[in-house]
C-alpha cells in the first residue's frame, strides 16, 4: 500500500466507493466484505492514519492512549492486510514494532523518579507525531475546502478584439547616434574618394526649416522667410540655407520681371512633380 | 465620451489580462508618466467597492490584482463545462499542506510527518501544477533537495500570502508548536 | 448573501467563459429548469444598461454575447502586451544619424555614404517612428525625394534644434567650414 496516485476522484467525505457505493464512514466492526474491506484498507494514508482511524472510532484520548489494545487492534488490520495480500507497506511494519516497543517499555516498573524529564512516557514521541501527522490531515482537507481556481472562483476575462498590442518602440541613445554617425563616416572615407566635410548644422537644419515652410504655400517672398529678429547671423543662414536649396534643386527662385520681389517655391510644386517614391 | 475614470481603466485592463497584476505592472498601462502606486492603490479600492453584488469581485492574490467570478456563482459557471473540475487525492493535499506550512522543506522530513514513503507522482504533480519547486538544496550528506510552494499556489488557492494559510488546528493541547504560523493576520487589502 | 440576480449570474458566467455565448448555452447555465429565452434576453439588456461606463460592455456578436473590452481602452490595455522594446538595427542608426546630419538628403547619397543600398524596410521604420519625412523633391532627374528630421525627432532627443546635436569635432573630424555659422541663434524661429 503506497500513496494513491495524483488526480483521484476522492471526496474527503467519502472514504471510500464500494461497487459504486459511496461509504462516508468506516464500519465499527472488522465483519464487512473482504472487497469492501480491502478498498477501507487502500484508503489509508500510511500507519499513522490507520492509528488515528482506530484512536478516534473509540473515542480515545490521543494523549493517553491504551497503547496494548491499540496495538492488538493494529495488528489485526496488518495481519487482514496481509491475508488479502495487499502491497503492504514496510511503515505498517515499522509502525507494528513501534507499537510492540512502547508497550514492552509500558510494562516494565517505572523508576521512582518517573516524572523527570529524563524518562518520558514511552508513548511520547509517537503522540507526537500522531498529533502533527493529524493536523496535516486536517490542513489538506482545510486546503481542499479554500476557494480554488477553476473550481469556485473563475478568473474573468473579457474579449479583446480590436485591441491591438503596442509595439514599444526603441529607445535610442544621442550618443548611438553620434558613435552610428562616426562609425559610417569612418567607414565611407575607407571606400571612397568621396570628401565629407562638416558643415554647419544650423545652415542644415534651416534647409529643411525652410523646406518645411514652403510645404503647402505656393510661393513665399524671400523677405518672409528671412527674419530680420534673428539676426545678421541668422538671416546669414537663412540666406545660405536657401542658396543650398537652390543649388540642390530642391526649391525654386522665381523672379515676375527684373527688380521685382523674389519668390520660392518647393520643389513639390514645381510641374511634374510626382508623388513620394 | 468623457475620459475614463481610472478604476475603470483598471477593470478594463485586469479584466483583458485575465490573469493577476501587480501594481507595478498597473502603473506601467498608464504610459510614460504613471501615477503613483498609492493612487492606482485607491482606485483599485473604488473599483472593489463598484463590484459589490456584482458577478465579478477584485480579489488581492500573490502576484497583484485578479477580476474574478466569486464562488457564489461556482453552481451556474461551472454548468459551462462538461469537465469537472480535478479532484486531488488526500495525499496530494497532505503533502502539499506539510510543504506549505513547513517550506523548505525536504523529502525526508515529509515522509516523517506523513510516516509513509512520498510516491514520485505526488511529487511530480505537485510541481507540475506549479504548486511546489525544488527551493535550494540543504547542506547536509547527500544535499537533499528542499521544497517550497510557489506564488502559483497561492494565486491558485485565492490567497495573497502564506500567512493567510488556515491556522493548523490544534490537536490534544493547547499551545502551537509553531507559533509562527499563527500570527493574527491583518485584513489583506480591498479584496 | 442573497441569491445573485440573473444579470449578474449572466455577467459571471460571460466573464468566466472569456468568450461568445448563445442564449442557448446561457440557458444551459440554469440547470433543468431554464428560464425562457425572452427572459435571458432581457436580463442581459440590463446587463448591457448596468455596464455603461464601465471598463467592459456587453457585445452582441454571430456567435452570441459577449462581455469584452470597449475600444475607448485601447490605449492602456496595448500597453500591457508591450512587447521588450527591441533595438533598431545598426543600418537603422547609421540612417538616422546621417539624415539628421546631412538633412535634407535624398536617398541615393544615403546610400553613397553608406555605400550599401538602402533598404525601404528602414526608411518605413524611421517614418512610421515619426523622426523623418520627405521634405521635397529634388528638381533632378527621377525628382528624387529628399528627407529631413522631424520635430518629433528633437523632441525625442531633448533638443531644441539640430545645432544642439553632439559635434563630431572630439572623434577627429575636421573643424567646421563656416564657424561663424554656428553662432547661436537667438530664438528658434518658425516651429
Amino acid at each position: 500500500m503506497t500513496d494513491a496516485g495524483t488526480e483521484e476522484l476522492l471526496d474527503p467525505s467519502v472514504v471510500a466507493t464500494v461497487q459504486g457505493e459511496p461509504f462516508s464512514e468506516l464500519p465499527r466492526d472488522l465483519y464487512i466484505p473482504p472487497d469492501a474491506l480491502e478498498v477501507f484498507l487502500e484508503a489509508f494514508e500510511g500507519p499513522l492514519d490507520l492509528l488515528l482511524y482506530l484512536i478516534r472510532r473509540q473515542n480515545l484520548d490521543i494523549l493517553d492512549i491504551p497503547i496494548a489494545e491499540i496495538t492488538r487492534q493494529y495488528m489485526q488490520y496488518v495481519d487482514i492486510m496481509k491475508d488479502l495480500r495487499l502491497e503492504l507497506a514496510a511503515e505498517y511494519l515499522v509502525m507494528a514494532a513501534m507499537l510492540a516497543e512502547i508497550k514492552s517499555r509500558m510494562l516494565l516498573p517505572r523508576p521512582p523518579a518517573a516524572e523527570s524529564d529524563e524518562d518520558p512516557d514511552p508513548r511520547a514521541e509517537l503522540v507526537r507525531r500522531l498529533r502533527e501527522y493529524e493536523q496535516f490531515k486536517a490542513a489538506g482537507e482545510q486546503l481542499d475546502a479554500l476557494p480554488r481556481v477553476a473550481r469556485d472562483v473563475f478568473p474573468g476575462r473579457a474579449a479583446t478584439a480590436g485591441l491591438r498590442p503596442a509595439r514599444r518602440l526603441p529607445a535610442v541613445d544621442l550618443d548611438e547616434l553620434l558613435s552610428a554617425f562616426s562609425e559610417v563616416l569612418g567607414r565611407a572615407a575607407m571606400y571612397s574618394h568621396h570628401q565629407i566635410r562638416r558643415e554647419a548644422l544650423s545652415v542644415r537644419e534651416r534647409m529643411s526649416e525652410t523646406l518645411e515652410r514652403l510645404e503647402g504655400d505656393r510661393f513665399m517672398a524671400l523677405d518672409e522667410l528671412l527674419r530680420p529678429e534673428e539676426g545678421r547671423a541668422g538671416v546669414v543662414v537663412t540666406f545660405l540655407a536657401i542658396l543650398e536649396l537652390l543649388k540642390a534643386a530642391l526649391v525654386e527662385l522665381v523672379q515676375a520681371e527684373p527688380f521685382a520681389p523674389l519668390y520660392l517655391r518647393s520643389g513639390d510644386l514645381m510641374p511634374g512633380v510626382g508623388r513620394d517614391e | 465620451m468623457s475620459e475614463p475614470v481610472m478604476e475603470n481603466i483598471l477593470e478594463a485592463v485586469l479584466l483583458a489580462a485575465g490573469e493577476p497584476l501587480s501594481v507595478d505592472q498597473l502603473q506601467v498601462v498608464f504610459g510614460d508618466d504613471p501615477p503613483p502606486r498609492r493612487t492606482v492603490e485607491q482606485a483599485l479600492e473604488r473599483l472593489s467597492a463598484q463590484l459589490t453584488g456584482r458577478g465579478v469581485e477584485l480579489q488581492r492574490v500573490a502576484s497583484g490584482y485578479r477580476l474574478q467570478v466569486p464562488g457564489r456563482y461556482a453552481g451556474w459557471v461551472s454548468r459551462l463545462w462538461d469537465e469537472k473540475p480535478a479532484r486531488y487525492s488526500r495525499a496530494v493535499l497532505e503533502t502539499l499542506a506539510i510543504i506549505a506550512y513547513r517550506q523548505p522543506i525536504t523529502r525526508a522530513e515529509i515522509e516523517e510527518v506523513r510516516g509513509v514513503t512520498l510516491s514520485s507522482n505526488i511529487m511530480r504533480t505537485l510541481q507540475e501544477r506549479g504548486w511546489v519547486r525544488v527551493a535550494g538544496h540543504r547542506d547536509a550528506p547527500g544535499r537533499p533537495a528542499v521544497f517550497a510552494t510557489t506564488r502559483d499556489f497561492l494565486d491558485y488557492f485565492n490567497l495573497s500570502s502564506l500567512s493567510e494559510l488556515p491556522t493548523l488546528i490544534e490537536i490534544g493541547e493547547p499551545g502551537p508548536d509553531h507559533p509562527e504560523l499563527d500570527l493574527p493576520i491583518p485584513n489583506q487589502g480591498p479584496a
